[in-house]
């Protein structure tokens, strides 16, 4: 008990490099149960997908750490991810963090999905200097604290945004969509009010003088039971272009009443969030078609990235879907955590982090192919693709050396689908 | 138990149980178990702070997350703004929250029961509301605290949790004092005699608006206590956090498990509760299937079931067994 | 005659049609025991709750000492000294006897000491020592009742005033009840009395008021109250004369 | 009609009636006297089945009713008027009066009892309609046996129904209950008011702190100097 | 369009009425706070759900289905549950459901997934009715509908029959009801079973509009509270009136100070009425 004390007492004491380690261990923080259930057991899922990977032998994968059992700079060892569940509640959060760094002694954090969960569970990291990568968090705030310990895969949400101010300008310019007003749609939390503050900020600072106008901003509650005001408001406005930052049940719920009360929009852009959930097209069927958002991937793709293809047979027997977005950058923060600690051969978290900050990690399953973490902690290649959904199925429209289906600009009527 | 009952007094029991928890992190020094104790020690506070409204003035109030949120975002808002320190920032916001416990709860002390109850949610979720939609103190976002070097005076601790133990054990201790006192003085017959019979304290001279005020500020200004220092020990508060529903009734709850409108009620209640939780987290949590709160609720549902009037219900049960059951009928 | 202590001015209440208590008038004297009787739904409890701040009288006024409490509410009725108990008991249940005592003898004690001195000599005085640790949720009738007396006592009021306190009682306890009465008298309390049971109230009664339909019908001493037509016809029936005659 | 044998009945297993016995015979009235905390309402709720007796047999017309549920002894015949009337106050009178004739079955049979109470009961029918909460307390006590008797009992145990009347209407409900059991119904009557209640009995029972300890006719009991100095105050 | 708003407010408001009387039967009638009512909802929406998976059936054809399932699970959880704590001082039920609502909202999760669920085929789906400007969901007009008749039949059976009354008599005094041959317990059940299939038959019809989800049932048990507080507790036609209230508010509120809002307003309309009325609009 005495020697436990003085480590409680030492947090930032690093473990001697030459211990021999068989098992690594990496705690993986999620919402496994509350209104994200959903997403945060897909993420779990994926999460199981690249301990799979690594630990087992796939030959088949051309990707680091796939090949041979185990982390092979670490003699084979295993990595075993540790799961906790912050249920959507930051302070559950924190204390897991805690939890898996004193008692489980994992030696790196991965998740959290809810950004105001990621911000204690990463400040925990950074007290005790063990890296945190987030995955699919998209709060910029994250990236702007100035965390030694911490990195992030998925783009921000000020990436997203000029990322889709850029689509809608690809839209003119080349289908002349004609897309001049927009509006704004989001949920009354970090996740929304976030991304509603980026589209402000982006206006003003370019894309106003582009030719773009912010004609309705609609704010609703987190917990929702129907979004009728709402879409009257935005059906009043007439916005060309909808951003949503929304989950899966409330863009659902916008969804069934743009049809409902014949909203036409030119386009809508979502950003990550339920919109990326493969639920969101079997749940709506054909009336899912046609709206589009950024995406870390799309099973259209799955054909021209060999790779990822296989990866996701491998995710969907688990899972029973196909990868969407954030599970993608879940899966990739567990590989790139994994993999920064086999590149530093050991498992002192202070090489663990050299690594992580310095080297670039080969992503064959992200578009971009590459992952390499800014000065900041932030990805600086965008994993991002526009998806639409057409005919029920994701396509990647644009950029467009990623195309696998041409953009469909503007949306039809609802009667003539 | 009876019997142990007769020999200890109340003032007793509570001394060793207070002992009891002062010394239980010194002999388990595991991080995370402090981190239970702290959460078990807030929660019984919390607890103990609600139970003078409700316990012992008989006013239900489903709102109270309101003034631990208060007391969360003004020590926070304080010292991430103006750098005040959180201990100014506690005693701020505890005024304020009894100022505005003051402010609400007055229209509504002329309500009966569940109205009342009712009114105290709405308002719970009004404010909010309120503080989501407040750019000032950041809304939806949240408030992520600044992490500086340890100290007292700025209440950060990052080698060790056992100073934020010892001072939430402080802030308990005093709690109890506080609502020790009030149980055995003039205040604390007023208030059970509002709750028992608002008509018949009226008759005997209790005027119920201004005790229940009086119950009101008092346990508004300690939640809001607890709320500034759950802020500080976890670095990061937003509205969802700590104005929640869930939150009120958590305080509920573990004061209806523990035994409603006694001492010891919050006591027992969080020492169960807490743990309770926490443990089937760690256990089951990682399953992703929902098994931890599967068993969570049950264990709740068997508790209720089998001790309904509170676990303390277990200690004046015991003598009794052994009898020939008569009484109500229960078919 | 000694000073007036209660002044009832044109009390009138209502509940939406009903007339529950219309244009009552009477007084009552430093030191007297009073009595108010009259049939069932008469309006005596209302009455009650007119004087003593619970209702809102439509019209009229409450002089209480020199001073009009019409509109006061309640406890600040009680901190002048005077105190009703509740035909309907509200005994605060969760709290034993000696709690529910100890919290009317807060009233005028600063110090817990005081009040458990003052307690303790209520308790005595009403004969429920033996059941001071009793939960008052558990106590009979007769004994809820007795405990209404005593936490009004608690209070040391000046002038109290008991509705139907004596309903359920025995007749040996119903004698205690009376020598209370009288002892209170004796102390300086000045009494008004609800009562249904004729054989209590009458001897101890220095005056008698009877209500009918909301309307004072009669006043007087008790003997001469008890031989009224209409008392008679209203309230004590023929029986109850016939019995009082053969007396 | 009704044999209690041996009850011993109480409160959250502290008992309150010790080892009581006592025999009802039909179209008897019986009253049971005694002072407060004597347990007589006890005695009625353990019939009725409010209560569950700690030891002890009640037979009411030969069975045993001591173990079945209160709403399965109402079937059998036994109504309860409750000390404090417990009148349903939110509800109309007629309701409650509806709600006494719970366990009849047929239309017939409710229209024809509710037909012969509001004969009894005149003033009821007047007032069918109001709610039951505005009536003035004796008017309640009315109803509340109005209540009982709809359920066309064999046997009604009343429970201090002259607490809180008026000298008249005291007259007017004992004379009721005479007229109730001439019409054939037993009564078994719980009082305050020794000296009432034992003119209008058959038979009498004295209890004294859960313990019967006299009985005999209703006239012999007002004779006997223990009642008289127990309970007239002479 | 503010005519649209008040008209799908006033749908909405029916919607919000079906959940709140099987809620003022248990509150308001038995005075047992039932803090799983909104997870029988959502095991009425599962009801609805399952059915729709495993035969492809038409949620408004599962509806007896539902109201069975919901049924039984009102029964089952007043004799195995409140049963138990219906004695027992004030909040312990409270306490009690609130176990109860965490162990269905994760078995739910356990055994559904938590994955939001859509029920995409159903006659009603997607028609609508437009009268000029006014667009009419035919989901939502068919909830309404019979939100209307299941109120009144609720009305009907607890004011008029003889079970309706000896409901009533057992919420008001237990033990006199017992005095009456009122199987109280059978009772207390009885209307913990209707209660349930009141929200059952609720859940199957806003399957038809509404995502399905193991935290669905929760906004809806909190409105539900508020309303049945607002229309006075115990209070059926109040629940029906003081639902199309709050609908209107949240609709018409959101409209006009942000949607963002428009539960803080539903809450600040009850905080303003129960200041005028503090038993609720219809209270006793
Ligand atoms: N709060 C009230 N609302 C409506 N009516 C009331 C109210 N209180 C009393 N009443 C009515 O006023 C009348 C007088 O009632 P009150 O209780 O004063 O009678 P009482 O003289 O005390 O009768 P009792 O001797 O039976 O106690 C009755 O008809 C009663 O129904
Ligand atoms: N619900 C209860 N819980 C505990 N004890 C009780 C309860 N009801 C009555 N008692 C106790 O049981 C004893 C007998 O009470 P009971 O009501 O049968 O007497 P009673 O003869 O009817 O008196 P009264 O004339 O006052 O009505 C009393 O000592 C009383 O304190
Ligand atoms: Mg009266
Ligand atoms: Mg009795």
């Amino acid at each position: 008990a005495k020697q436990q004390v003085q480590q409680s007492a030492q947090p930032e004491q690093a473990k001697t490099p030459e211990e021999k380690v068989d098992v690594v261990k990496i705690g993986a923080i999620f919402p496994l149960t509350g209104s994200a259930a959903s997403t945060g057991v897909k993420l779990k899922y994926a999460v199981e997908t690249a301990e799979e990977i690594i630990n087992g032998e796939h030959p088949e994968l051309d990707m680091p750490l796939a090949r041979e059992a185990g982390l092979p700079n670490l003699g084979n060892a295993k990595v075993k991810f540790i799961f906790a569940d912050h249920q959507a509640n930051p302070e559950v959060a924190k204390s897991e963090a805690e939890r898996l760094i004193q008692n489980e002694k994992v030696v790196g954090l991965i998740g959290c999905y809810h950004s105001s969960a990621t911000k204690p569970a990463s400040q925990v990291a950074e007290r005790f200097r063990i890296p945190f990568v987030a995955g699919s968090s998209s709060s910029a705030a994250l990236t702007e604290r100035g965390l030694e310990y911490f990195t992030r895969i998925a783009p921000n949400d000020d990436m997203e945004t000029a990322f889709f101010f850029e689509y809608l300008k690809y839209l003119n310019a080349t289908y002349d969509a004609g897309i001049k007003t927009i509006g704004v749609a989001y949920i009354d939390n970090e996740y929304g009010v976030h991304a509603a503050q980026m589209v402000d900020k982006w206006l003003k600072d370019k894309y106003q003088g582009e030719g773009f106008e912010k004609v309705v901003d609609v704010k609703y509650p987190k917990d929702l039971s129907n979004v009728d005001t709402e879409v009257q408001k935005i059906k009043a406005a007439k916005p060309d272009a909808i951003f949503h930052a929304s989950y899966i049940g409330d863009i659902t719920q916008f969804v069934k009443k743009y049809k409902e009360f014949d909203v036409v929009p030119k386009a809508v852009v979502n950003y990550c969030g339920g919109f990326q959930d493969p639920q969101f097209v079997v749940n709506l069927g054909k009336d899912a078609d046609f709206f589009s958002g950024s995406n870390a991937t799309a099973p259209s793709l799955f054909a021209k990235m060999d790779t990822l293809n296989k990866i996701n047979e491998i995710y969907k027997k688990k899972s029973g879907v196909d990868f969407d977005g954030p599970a993608l950058e879940d899966f990739a923060s567990a590989m790139v955590i994994a993999d920064a600690i086999n590149q530093a051969g050991t498992i002192d978290s202070q090489k663990v982090m050299e690594a992580i900050k310095s080297a670039v990690f080969e992503a064959p399953y992200f578009v971009s192919g590459k992952i390499k973490f800014g000065k900041n902690g932030q990805n600086e290649y965008s994993a991002s693709v526009m998806v639409q959904t057409q005919n029920g199925k994701y396509e990647a429209v644009w950029p467009v050396d990623y195309q696998t289906a041409e953009p469909i600009p503007t949306f039809p009527a609802w009667k003539n689908r | 138990m009876v019997e142990t009952k007769k020999i200890f007094s109340q003032k007793q029991v509570l001394s060793w149980m207070c002992i009891l928890i002062a010394v239980l992190p010194l002999a388990i020094p595991n991080m995370n178990f402090h981190h239970v104790m702290i959460m078990f020690v807030i929660f019984a506070a919390l607890g103990q702070s609600w139970n003078i409204i409700t316990g012992f003035a008989g006013q239900t109030s489903f709102g109270h997350a309101a003034f631990f949120g208060i007391g969360a975002y003004t020590s926070s808002v304080l010292f991430w703004k103006y750098m005040v320190s959180p201990w100014v920032g506690m005693l701020l916001g505890a005024l304020i929250a009894m100022g505005v416990a003051v402010i609400v709860s007055y229209p509504c002390f002329q309500l009966k029961g569940h109205y009342f109850a009712i009114a105290t949610l709405a308002i719970g979720e009004i404010i909010q509301q309120i503080f989501v939609s407040w750019e000032y103190v950041e809304g939806a976002t949240g408030i992520s605290l600044p992490i500086l070097p340890e100290g007292f005076l700025q209440l950060q601790f990052h080698q060790s949790k056992l100073p934020y133990f010892y001072i939430a054990y402080v802030l308990f201790v005093l709690v109890i004092v506080v609502a020790y006192g009030i149980e055995h003085s003039k205040m604390g017959y007023y208030l059970k005699a509002i709750r028992e019979s608002q008509e018949a304290g009226e008759a005997i001279g209790i005027n119920p608006t201004r005790y229940k005020l009086f119950a009101m500020m008092i346990s508004s200004f300690m939640t809001a206590i607890f709320g500034s220092l759950y802020a500080q020990y976890i670095l990061y508060i937003d509205p969802f956090m700590v104005f929640s529903l869930p939150l009120s009734m958590k305080i509920v709850l573990l004061t209806v498990l523990g035994g409603l409108g006694t001492l010891y009620g919050p006591i027992i209640g969080a020492a169960i509760l807490i743990p309770l939780s926490e443990y089937t987290r760690i256990l089951f949590g990682g399953t992703g299937k929902g098994i931890d709160l599967i068993i969570f609720g049950l264990l709740v549902v068997l508790v209720a079931c089998y001790q309904p009037k509170g676990m303390i219900g277990l200690f004046g049960g015991w003598a009794r067994k052994g009898q020939r059951t008569g009484g109500e009928k229960g078919e | 005659m000694n000073k007036v202590m209660l002044k009832v001015d044109g009390i009138t209440m209502r509940f939406g049609n009903l007339i529950a208590n219309e244009d009552v008038e009477f007084q009552v004297h430093e030191g007297e025991i009073v009595s108010l009787i009259g049939p069932n739904g008469a309006g005596k409890t209302t009455l009650f709750n007119c004087i003593t701040g619970f209702y809102k009288p439509y019209a009229g006024r409450v002089i209480f000492r020199g001073k009009d409490i019409t509109f006061l509410p309640p406890h600040q009725i009680c901190r002048l000294g005077l105190t009703r108990t509740f035909q309907i008991v509200k005994t605060l249940k969760e709290m034993t006897v000696k709690e529910n005592i100890l919290t009317g003898a807060f009233l005028h004690a600063r110090k817990r000491k005081e009040a458990e001195a003052i307690a303790e000599e209520i308790i005595e005085l009403t004969h429920l020592t033996g059941k001071k640790d009793q939960l008052g949720a558990n106590l009979t009738i007769a004994d809820k009742k007795r405990l209404e007396i005593a936490r009004a006592l608690a209070t040391k009021p000046l002038m109290l005033m008991l509705d139907e306190t004596m309903a359920g009682l025995n007749q040996t306890e119903i004698k205690e009840a009376m020598e209370l009465c009288v002892k209170l008298k004796k102390a300086g309390v000045t009494l008004v009395i609800v009562e249904h049971i004729m054989e209590a109230i009458m001897p101890i009664s220095d005056r008698v008021i009877v209500l009918n339909s909301g309307k004072k019908i009669a006043e007087g001493a008790p003997e001469d109250v008890v031989k009224d037509e209409q008392v008679i016809k209203a309230y004590l029936g023929e029986r109850y004369y016939a019995k009082s005659k053969k007396c | 009609m009704l044999k209690v044998k041996n009850v011993s009945a109480g409160y959250e297993h502290i008992p309150v009636l010790f080892d009581v016995s006592f025999e009802i015979q039909g179209g008897e009235v019986v009253a049971i006297v005694g002072s407060n905390g004597a347990g007589k309402t006890t005695i009625l709720r353990t019939i009725s089945g409010i209560l569950k007796p700690m030891a002890g047999e009640i037979e009411f017309l030969g069975e045993r009713i001591d173990n079945i549920p209160a709403h399965k002894i109402v079937e059998k015949g036994i109504a309860h008027v409750p000390e404090g009337r417990h009148v349903f106050g939110k509800m109309t009178i007629l309701d409650n009066l509806l709600l006494g004739a719970y366990t009849l079955k047929s239309q017939e049979d409710i229209r024809s009892v509710l037909k012969e109470v509001y004969d009894i009961f005149p003033k009821l029918k007047d007032r069918e309609n109001q709610k039951a909460e505005t009536l003035s307390g004796g008017e309640q006590q009315m109803l509340a046996i109005a209540r009982a008797m709809m359920s066309k009992p064999k046997l009604l145990l009343v429970d201090e129904m002259s607490l809180g009347l008026m000298p008249l209407l005291v007259d007017k409900v004992l004379s009721i209950l005479k007229a109730i059991s001439e019409r054939g119904v037993t009564v078994l009557l719980v009082e305050q008011k020794v000296q009432e209640a034992l003119e209008i009995a058959d038979r009498g029972y004295v209890l004294q702190t859960g313990r019967v300890i006299a009985e005999g006719t209703g006239k012999a009991l007002l004779a006997s100097e223990r009642v008289k100095r127990a309970y007239l105050g002479m | 369009m503010i005519l649209q708003i008040i008209v799908s407010g006033i749908l909405m408001g029916f919607v919000y009425s079906l959940v709140a009387v099987g809620l003022t039967l248990t509150w308001g009638v038995l005075d047992i706070i039932n803090f799983a009512h909104g997870e029988f909802l959502m095991m009425g929406m599962y009801s609805a759900f399952w059915m729709y998976s495993l035969f492809g059936m038409d949620p408004l054809l599962s509806i007896p289905f539902a109201m069975g399932i919901v049924f039984v699970m009102g029964y089952f959880t007043y004799r195995l549950i409140i049963k138990k704590v219906i004695n027992a001082p004030g909040l312990t039920a409270l306490l009690a459901t609130f176990g109860l609502s965490l162990l269905l909202r994760n078995l739910a999760q356990f055994i559904w997934s938590p994955n939001y669920r859509f029920i995409n085929q159903s006659i009603v789906m997607d028609k609508k009715i437009v009268l000029g400007s006014i667009t009419l969901g035919v989901p939502q007009m068919v909830a309404a509908i019979s939100s209307i008749v299941m109120t009144m039949a609720v009305f009907y059976f607890v004011e008029k029959t003889k079970t309706g009354r000896a409901i009533q008599a057992t919420a008001l005094d237990k033990n006199t009801a017992k005095l009456m041959g009122i199987h109280t317990e059978k009772i207390y059940a009885l209307t913990f079973g209707i209660s349930g299939a009141c929200v059952g038959i609720a859940g199957a019809l806003t399957a038809t509009f509404f995502p399905i989800h193991p935290e669905s049932g929760a906004l809806y048990s909190l409105l539900a509270f508020v309303i049945v507080a607002l229309g006075g507790f115990g209070n059926i036609k109040g629940a029906l009136y003081s639902a199309i209230i709050i609908g209107i508010t949240e609709a018409l509120g959101g409209f006009l100070f942000g949607t963002q809002f428009k539960y803080a307003l539903v809450f600040l309309i009850y905080l303003i009425v129960i200041q005028i009325k503090p038993k609720g609009l219809f209270g006793w």
